[in-house]
């Protein structure tokens, strides 16, 4: 009885939000906005050293967004390794032996990379970029992972953590380079900004699927403990 | 910053810096923690001897910053809070004394001088706070200190009274704080001031300025014990005999009582507060508090907890005195404040020789104690005299100065509430010194211990008779210049006649 | 109402089924998802809201995107948390009863 | 000079995030001590340059808002920056010696503590909406990550409970965004601001500050938002307790108090000033009732947080539609009870993990007979329990002292007796404790004592927000500092 | 250099004050005992040796100190001092040795208090040693330890502190009324005060009480038997003087005529000189007896006192003739109470002139002859003579005498009769016989050498009655006699049945 009473409530309560957000954006989408970015945007391409607009965005206008987007993804990365506590990785429950999934193994990973390789070259003109190209690179451990290569580089130690690492590590040298010449922090050098961004969205490629693919291969369970502060040991 | 700034400081600090040490100090230093105690009761009482004879000459001792923004942080030197410090630096090195005697060989002694030497940082700090804020500032601090004192035993007893004990007085603070913030916000920063400063003030804040002082009395009652706030002090008397003595006698209740004289005089002023009506119905409280408590005082077995009622009903005269809109009355209120200290140190430091060589501790155990311990007993009776307003002996001067003043008004009922407590005060001392003297000893003390030569411990048997000949003293030399008397006809005249 | 309108009006939506779901499931993953869809709909308000004469705003689609990442990001860790917790205590839910469905009698 | 500050500011927590990860537990310590003395420098430096020569905007890469990102450097973010960076080192410090080096996954403390640390001064700086956002998510994933670091049952509840709570936060803030956005087309703050100057308000953009608001009231943990916090803070490893307590809930309190400060007047109003206060108010009273009847000594202190945060929400209802000296004092207040409350909770929190490493129960009940041997942290746990129960000289009491004065002069007296009886109930719980350790007990005859540094940090800390109080006049006085230069929108 | 007689006064008053100190040591308990009788003797130099006049300025003590000696402060200074130094010698042969310290710390202390409160002028000094005496007191009264003298002390406690009360009030008022801390400028104050009647009902009956003013007395019949012998000698001969000294120095003499107060203090002296012979007769205890003859004694002075308030002119001759009264009144009293402690020795020649000299101090309150009691009896007529007076009263004055007269003497063989019951024989301790011959032969013989005044009522020689005047003296004596003889007779009658 509480419990449908509860449910109505929440119905209601999150009818009456959608509602509310409906007018909200009803009445708001009525009038122009006063500052118009895009015209801003348009006017400042030329000096941001790629072609497509969201790219710029995210690597130029507003990269510090992503430096630190991407230290999100490091955290839930580092917070995924730090849950498996043992190489797990042998665990003989993960590995498939289906002759179908061996197949496509075989006939998708070398495309797949291909895919990720267009992918990230042509953030600078074309949607795409280094996330998505990530993606597709993490999509083709997730499936050679299900295959049962044992991709030793994912054991937890120095070998992942860099592979981690490296995206953010450049992104943030990159970042500090020009503060130390004098210039802002995260401001490109006059005439390397295009080849930098290649650079960044490179090796941000890599972490992005290596964190992807941590996550994915952590979490496994072990019954290895920390007694918690106070609990008699 | 000059010499003259820095004293007051340096007087505070003293005990301060002194707390901090014990606090690090290892509970084995007994030595070195008697040295560091003593030597910071020394310099302090230097420090304010000297400030005392600057005061007196007219010298200015203060120092002052902003703290908040809009309110000052003011440390000042007047003459009534040299009478308040002169009072905690004396006693204070008295019951260092007598605690370091008291405590021998028991638990937490650091923890118990740490915050023996903070509580009377705390009182320093009252007595030379130079605005309300400040003053505040120190009272809560004196709360806070004194808790640890009030359980140091820690028995379920004493940590219930410890309970009841920080109820009241934080309530009391809370209100305090409304009374302070709202004048604030009414008036603005108001530094303590000879004559006050409502003096023909805005008739529209008068309703305000009512309600604030009755705000304020309802804060500091509270420490100061006004009936119906006084719950807490018989029940804080589980603590150690010292911790009772500076509760009673000197830091806490005076606290209280030191506020509201410092509202009446300083921040309304005499003129202000007779005008508005206040003091009349201060006067009729502070009057029934001081014959109900005496009352109830009666009645108690324990001996602590009679002298508990007792200082409650003493208390009163302090607030009594200031509320009589008269000179010669506010100098019997102000100069109890140092009498009823010296008195009820006494009893209290002999109150805790009996419990601590003999394990008395009601009144019918005292049979006989006289001849056991004569020396203390002196002092006991010397005390108690006083309190009943004896003379010479101090008590007497302050009844006398009071009633005279409250003649001087035409307010004879106060003769009247004089008489009556004095007539309480016989019967609920002189029963007992009469147990004590005339009584044959019981076959058995409850709990005897035995020291050496003299009827107790050294370091407990010298504080109450030095306690003692200064309560003969302050009441028969009490015209001599530098007297409380003296001193407090100083502060009357800078009152009276800013 | 242009179609941008229409994606944000469905944003709306999905926000509101996302909250309920949130607030109103147990299952810890099925929280998660929901949070997913809030987390979708979200995007779409945001994408489809700004109004321009000069076409689609890249700059909320580059904002979405660092929104992904974003999102992503909290669901890896989120499941991560969720299969460990558990594999150590058998419960999917956060419901204070030991019982791992923690359904009413009714 | 100024500039290089700033960078080293927003690089050191970030390399020292990627350094540390490369390392174990041991080098970690080292090399974050080393880190936390630059960052503390910087700081340090950077609050002296502001307060010497005043705030200004920072664009990020070159950009200015609204096309890039602007960090606002003023009074007040230095001064939060600074704060951080005290509370942090402390956190840090104690850690690093309080944490068990020998189990493998610790390693990874660091760099999430250093992520967190770059989050915070993200968020403080922060003057982009989308922005802020971001960084409120570093905040939350590296605080979930502390929480949840290599726990049992119950840290992964606590911290999945603590995750979902903060990334609904999240949300509802994201959406807020998105309309703020459709509305007026910037991300920028300033530039919002500065529109509105010169324009009515148009319709329909106060549902985006109230769920900006909301959300990051949840993410604070306002009553009756606040059930996910205290099993987080009470179960996480002391040092991570403090910096949860002390700093991450303050993070999204100061975005909300920023938009409420700028943009309330126009697109709030009165009612919901009034109902934040009220839940504020609750939240003090319920939080302090709860705090009175924990048995674990860390869940009395992290109740004792939603009761504090209770007060920080008072800050809505003094500075909607009251005069600027009203509002200044609310600021002011509000402010100090900030810093004062990051320092006494991140003191207590400390203190708390040292009480509990020497008593070996966590229980309240296991301190009686503690008082005997003397132990510092009983002390400093002690002093800074006065500054929570706001009794002078403290922080707390200067806070509540300007709180006071912005009620009475705004004419809005109830909230004087919030804050009155919000002190007596937090001197309740803290109470609690402090008679729990003077019990005396003569079962009680083995006592582990920690090392001196775990000791003197809380006391440090605890010191600090007890002199504030004393200073706070400074302190305050950098934050009233002038712009240098007007930011543009 | 400073003058002999303040430094004299300092000893005086300080001497039994700190001699309380030798209670410290145990060892000194012998010195204490033998010191007892030197106490006094400082003051007793100061009062024989010192012409009235000079005064002691103390402007640091309390609220500023004033000691000084006029006529009648130096009669009564005498009179103390002689009685508690014959007192103290007494006390030295017949103090048993348990709690000797204790009681010789009271009667330091009592002695201090009575002394100095003579010599007070200033209220703060005056009302300290009236407290003292007063508290001290106690300590005597209790000496004992029975029952019976914890109760008197119980009386004498309640009953002292409440007169205290009523002392301080009343000089609380009057100093307040005359805004000066002086003795001296309180009667004028008084009369002038719209307060008067209050301030002189509370300073009466405060006073009172230590005088035994009737309905005020009840604690002196208790506590004054029970007392050790030479305690009961000073209470009943030197402390119950320190009330009437109070009214004298405080009440509003020769400043106004007041008839109504006077016509109560009249009727209260009457009453109680004549009901106390009444209860007085009915004791069975020798000291009993003698301490309801003392408020007999007190009820004369009292009518005195009376008189002088309602005559103003009369006050001055008045106060001296109460002063003499007082001096004789408590030499010889003194003497009787210390005789109530020896022992008779065996042989019939000395038991009769031990016998002897136990009756004749109490002849002499009967006012026989050639005593000091007939001067004071026959100043007192003079003094009252109705002719000379002014209000309603004056005629029953004369009569009241007479019956005062006949009172004591029928006391006076009331407490020889109860005496002779209790008087056993043995040997006396050498002190204790020094000390009672001293009291005896001060108050038979050297009284005449004191420095009194019979404020020229009775002519010269002072210590020969004219005829007339014998026969004054005599008759009611004989109507005593009779009264006596015939109540001796009707009890053997009544036994013989």
């Amino acid at each position: 009885m509480m419990r449908a009473l509860q449910t109505l409530v929440m119905a209601l309560a999150c009818l009456a939000f959608t509602g509310v957000l409906a007018t909200s954006i009803w009445t708001i989408s009525g009038n122009p906005t006063p500052v118009n970015l895009t015209q801003l945007l348009t006017e400042n391409m030329g000096r941001s050293g790629v072609e497509h607009p969201v790219t710029a965005v995210l690597l130029n206008f507003r990269s510090y967004d992503t430096l630190l987007e991407i230290g999100v993804l490091v955290i839930a990365g580092i917070a995924g390794i730090s849950m498996a506590k043992t190489a797990s990785l042998e665990d003989p429950a993960m590995r498939t032996s289906d002759s179908l999934l061996y197949a496509l193994q075989r006939w998708f990973v070398p495309l797949m990379l291909v895919l990720a390789g267009y992918l990230l070259w042509a953030g600078a003109d074309r949607p795409g970029g280094a996330f998505q190209a990530g993606a597709v690179l993490a999509a083709t451990g997730v499936l050679m992972r299900l295959g049962g290569s044992p991709m030793e580089f994912l054991r937890p130690g120095l070998m992942l953590r860099l592979g981690l690492a490296l995206g953010f590590t450049v992104f943030l040298l990159v970042a500090v380079a020009s503060a130390i010449g004098g210039d802002a922090f995260l401001a490109y050098p006059p005439g390397m900004t295009k080849a930098l961004i290649v650079v960044i969205e490179t090796v941000l490629t890599l972490s992005i699927a290596m964190v992807l693919l941590a996550l994915f291969v952590s979490a496994p369970v072990n019954d290895a403990e920390d007694p918690e502060e106070g609990a008699p040991s | 910053m000059t010499l003259n700034t820095w004293i007051p400081v340096l007087a505070l600090m003293t005990s301060l810096i002194a707390s901090l040490v014990i606090f690090a100090l290892p509970e084995k230093g007994y030595r070195l923690r008697t040295a560091v105690n003593l030597g910071a009761a020394l310099l302090k009482l230097g420090l304010v001897v000297v400030m005392v004879w600057g005061v007196f000459r007219g010298v200015g001792y203060g120092v002052s910053f902003t703290m908040v923004p809009g309110v000052t942080f003011v440390l000042k030197a007047d003459a009534f809070s040299m009478m308040f410090a002169g009072l905690s630096a004396v006693l204070w090195l008295l019951t260092t004394i007598y605690a370091v005697g008291y405590l021998e060989d028991s638990p937490n002694r650091s923890r118990f001088f740490g915050f023996f030497s903070l509580c009377v940082a705390s009182t320093m700090g009252i007595a030379l706070a130079g605005n309300l804020f400040t003053f505040f500032l120190f009272y809560e601090m004196l709360t806070l200190s004194t808790y640890p004192l009030v359980v140091h035993r820690g028995t379920e007893k004493a940590l219930k009274a410890g309970r009841t004990y920080v109820i009241y007085t934080l309530t009391g603070g809370a209100v305090l704080l409304l009374a302070i913030a709202w004048l604030h916000g009414v008036v603005g920063d108001l530094p303590f001031r000879e004559g006050g400063h409502f003096t023909g003030s805005d008739p529209d804040i008068h309703r305000s300025l009512t309600l604030i002082f009755i705000l304020l009395v309802a804060g500091l009652g509270v420490k100061a014990a006004i009936f119906p706030l006084h719950g807490w002090l018989p029940q804080a008397m589980v603590a150690p005999a010292p911790v009772s003595a500076l509760l009673h006698a000197v830091a806490v209740v005076k606290a209280g009582a030191f506020g509201i004289v410092r509202v009446v005089h300083d921040v309304y002023g005499v003129d202000a507060s007779s005008a508005l009506g206040l003091l009349e119905p201060l006067a009729w409280l502070a009057a029934f508090t001081i014959i109900y408590a005496s009352v109830r005082a009666l009645w108690q077995v324990d001996l602590k907890r009679r002298l508990a009622f007792s200082t409650v009903s003493q208390v009163s005269y302090i607030i009594l005195g200031v509320s009589i809109f008269g000179p010669v009355a506010a100098v019997g209120g102000l100069v109890h404040l140092l009498h009823q200290g010296i008195m009820k140190i006494t009893l209290f430091f002999c109150a805790g020789n009996y419990a601590e060589t003999l394990g008395i501790h009601r009144i019918d155990e005292m049979d006989g104690a006289g001849r056991r311990m004569p020396g203390t007993s002196v002092a006991f009776t010397i005390g108690a005299f006083g309190m009943i307003g004896a003379p010479p002996l101090a008590g007497f001067i302050t009844k006398w100065t009071m009633g005279s003043g409250a003649l001087a008004v035409n307010m004879d009922w106060v003769v009247v509430v004089l008489v009556a407590s004095s007539l309480l005060n016989a019967a609920y001392f002189l029963p007992v010194l009469y147990r004590l003297w005339f009584r044959k000893p019981a076959a058995h003390w409850p709990h005897e211990r035995q020291w050496g030569r003299l009827e107790t411990s050294a370091w407990l048997f010298w504080p109450p008779l030095l306690t003692a000949v200064m309560t003969v003293m302050v009441g028969v030399l009490a015209s001599l210049p530098f007297s409380p008397l003296s001193w407090a006809e100083l502060i009357v005249l800078r009152e009276y006649s800013p | 109402m242009t179609t941008p309108l229409l994606y944000a009006l469905a944003g709306a939506l999905l926000c509101g089924i996302g909250l309920f779901g949130l607030l109103w499931l147990r299952h810890l993953l099925r929280k998660l998802l929901a949070f997913n869809i809030m987390g979708s709909g979200v995007f779409l308000v945001m994408v489809g809201l700004p109004q321009h004469q000069s076409g689609p705003d890249p700059v909320p689609q580059a904002l979405v995107l660092t929104g992904i990442v974003v999102a992503i990001a909290a669901t890896a860790l989120a499941v991560v948390l969720i299969r460990r917790y558990y594999h150590l205590s058998g419960m999917s839910s956060l419901e204070d009863e030991p019982s791992p469905r923690g359904d009413d009698p009714e | 000079m100024t500039l290089w500050l700033m960078a080293g500011l927003l690089f050191t927590p970030l390399a020292w995030a990627v350094l540390t990860l490369l390392m174990n537990f041991t080098w970690g310590r080292l090399v974050t001590w080393v880190g936390i003395v630059v960052q503390v420098l910087v700081s340090l430096g950077l609050w002296l340059a502001v307060s010497r020569d005043g705030g200004f905007y920072y664009g990020l890469g070159g950009w200015e808002a609204p096309l890039g990102i602007e960090l606002r450097v003023d009074g007040l973010a230095v001064t939060f920056v600074l704060l951080t960076a005290v509370v942090a080192s402390a956190c840090g410090w104690h850690a690093g010696v309080y944490i068990d080096a020998d189990k493998p996954w610790h390693r990874y403390f660091w760099p999430l503590f250093w992520f967190l640390w770059s989050g915070l001064n993200a968020v403080w700086l922060g003057g982009d909406l989308f922005n802020l956002y971001v960084g409120l998510e570093l905040i939350s994933l590296s605080a979930v990550g502390l929480v949840a670091l290599g726990g049992k049952a119950g840290a992964l509840r606590a911290s999945i409970r603590y995750l979902l709570a903060a990334l609904l936060g999240s949300l509802a803030y994201l959406l807020g965004v998105a309309l703020i956005y459709g509305q007026f087309g910037t991300l920028s703050i300033a530039g919002v601001v500065f529109w509105l100057e010169e324009h009515p308000v148009p319709a329909g953009s106060s549902l985006a500050l109230a769920l900006m608001v909301t959300g990051l009231a949840l993410k604070t943990a306002l009553f009756p938002l606040h059930r996910w916090l205290p099993p987080a803070h009470g179960i996480a490893k002391s040092p991570v307790s403090a910096l949860l307590s002390a700093l991450v809930v303050k993070a999204s309190f100061y975005i909300a108090a920023r938009l409420w400060l700028e943009l309330g007047e126009p697109l709030g109003n009165l009612a919901a000033a009034q109902l934040v206060g009220l839940l504020g108010s609750a939240a003090i009273v319920w939080g302090s009732w709860l705090a009175c009847r924990q048995l674990e000594l860390k869940q009395v202190v992290a109740y004792s947080s939603v009761a504090q945060i209770g007060y920080l929400f008072l800050l809505f209802p003094l500075t909607y539609s009251v005069s600027e000296s009203v509002t200044l004092q609310a600021q002011q207040g509000i402010t100090l009870q900030v810093i004062s409350h990051a320092l006494a909770k991140a003191a207590m929190f400390l203190a708390a993990g040292n009480l509990i490493l020497s008593t070996g129960s966590s229980r309240v009940d296991a301190l009686k007979g503690v008082s005997r041997f003397l132990p510092f942290s009983l002390f400093s746990f002690g002093l800074a329990g006065v500054s929570l129960m706001s009794l002078p000289p403290s922080g707390g009491f200067a806070a509540k002292w300007l709180l006071l004065q912005a009620s009475l002069g705004s004419g809005q007296w109830w909230w004087v007796l919030v804050l009155l009886v919000g002190g007596l109930l937090s001197a309740a719980y803290v109470f609690r404790i402090y008679r729990a350790s003077f019990l005396e007990s003569s079962e009680t005859d083995h006592f582990y004592h920690p090392p001196r540094s775990l000791e003197i940090i809380p006391m440090i800390l605890a010191l600090l927000s007890l002199g504030l109080g004393l200073v706070s006049a400074e302190v305050l006085s950098v934050m009233a500092l002038p712009f240098e230069e007007e930011g543009s929108p | 250099m400073m003058l002999p007689e303040p430094l004299l006064v300092i000893m005086a008053v300080c001497l039994p004050l700190l001699y309380p100190a030798m209670a410290l040591r145990a060892a000194w308990e012998r010195a204490m005992r033998y010191a007892l009788p030197v106490l006094p003797l400082p003051a007793l130099v100061l009062a024989l040796g010192s012409e009235p006049g000079w005064q002691l300025e103390m402007p640091w003590l309390l609220n500023g100190g004033l000691w000084a000696v006029d006529g009648v402060r130096r009669l009564f200074l005498l009179l103390t001092a002689v009685l508690w130094m014959v007192a103290g010698i007494y006390a030295v042969g017949c103090l048993r040795p348990d709690h000797l310290r204790r009681f010789c710390v009271f009667w330091g202390l009592t002695l201090a208090g009575n002394l100095g409160l003579t010599v007070a002028v200033d209220i703060g000094s005056f009302y300290s040693f009236f407290a003292l005496m007063t508290f001290a007191g106690y300590g005597l009264v209790v000496h004992e330890g029975t029952n019976e003298a914890i109760r008197a002390g119980r009386v004498y406690l309640v009953m002292a502190v409440l007169g205290e009360m009523a002392i301080l009030t009343g000089l609380l008022l009057a100093s307040a009324a005359a805004g000066s801390q002086m003795l001296a400028d309180l009667p004028e104050a008084i009369a002038a005060s719209p307060r008067r009647d209050l301030i002189m009902a509370l300073l009466i009956a405060g006073f009172g009480v230590k005088a035994g003013l009737p309905l005020l007395h009840f604690w002196l019949p208790l506590a004054h038997p029970v007392a050790p012998t030479p305690a009961s000698a000073v209470l009943s001969g030197a402390m119950i003087k320190a009330g009437l000294l109070g009214w004298l120095v405080t009440l509003p003499f020769g400043e106004v005529a007041m008839p109504g107060w006077g016509a109560l203090m009249i009727v209260a002296g009457a009453v109680g000189a004549i009901g106390a012979a009444v209860l007085g007769v009915c004791q069975q205890r020798p000291k009993a007896v003698l301490a309801y003859s003392s408020i007999s004694q007190m009820g004369l002075m009292v009518l005195m006192v009376g008189v002088a308030l309602a005559d103003s002119g009369r006050a001055p001759v008045l106060f001296s003739v109460i002063a003499l009264y007082a001096l004789h009144h408590g030499l010889a009293k003194g003497s009787l109470f210390l005789s109530a402690g020896v022992s008779l020795p065996a042989g019939a020649m000395r038991r009769a002139v031990v016998w002897l000299l136990i009756a004749l101090p109490g002849l002499s309150l009967a006012g026989l002859p050639f005593t000091s009691g007939a001067l004071a009896k026959l100043a007192m007529k003079e003094g009252l003579l109705e002719n000379r007076l002014e209000f309603a009263l004056a005629g029953y004055l004369s009569p009241l005498m007479t019956a005062g007269a006949v009172a004591t003497l029928l006391l006076i063989l009331r407490y020889l009769w109860t005496l002779s019951a209790k008087l056993g024989t043995g040997h006396n301790p050498p002190m204790l016989v020094a000390g009672w011959l001293a009291a005896v032969g001060v108050s038979l013989v050297a009284f005449w050498w004191m420095p009194w005044e019979a404020g020229g009522l009775v002519e010269s020689p002072v210590w020969l009655p004219a005829p007339y005047q014998l026969w004054a003296l005599v008759w009611p004596m004989l109507i005593a006699l009779g009264l006596a003889l015939l109540t001796l007779w009707a009890s053997r009658l009544v036994k013989q049945r």
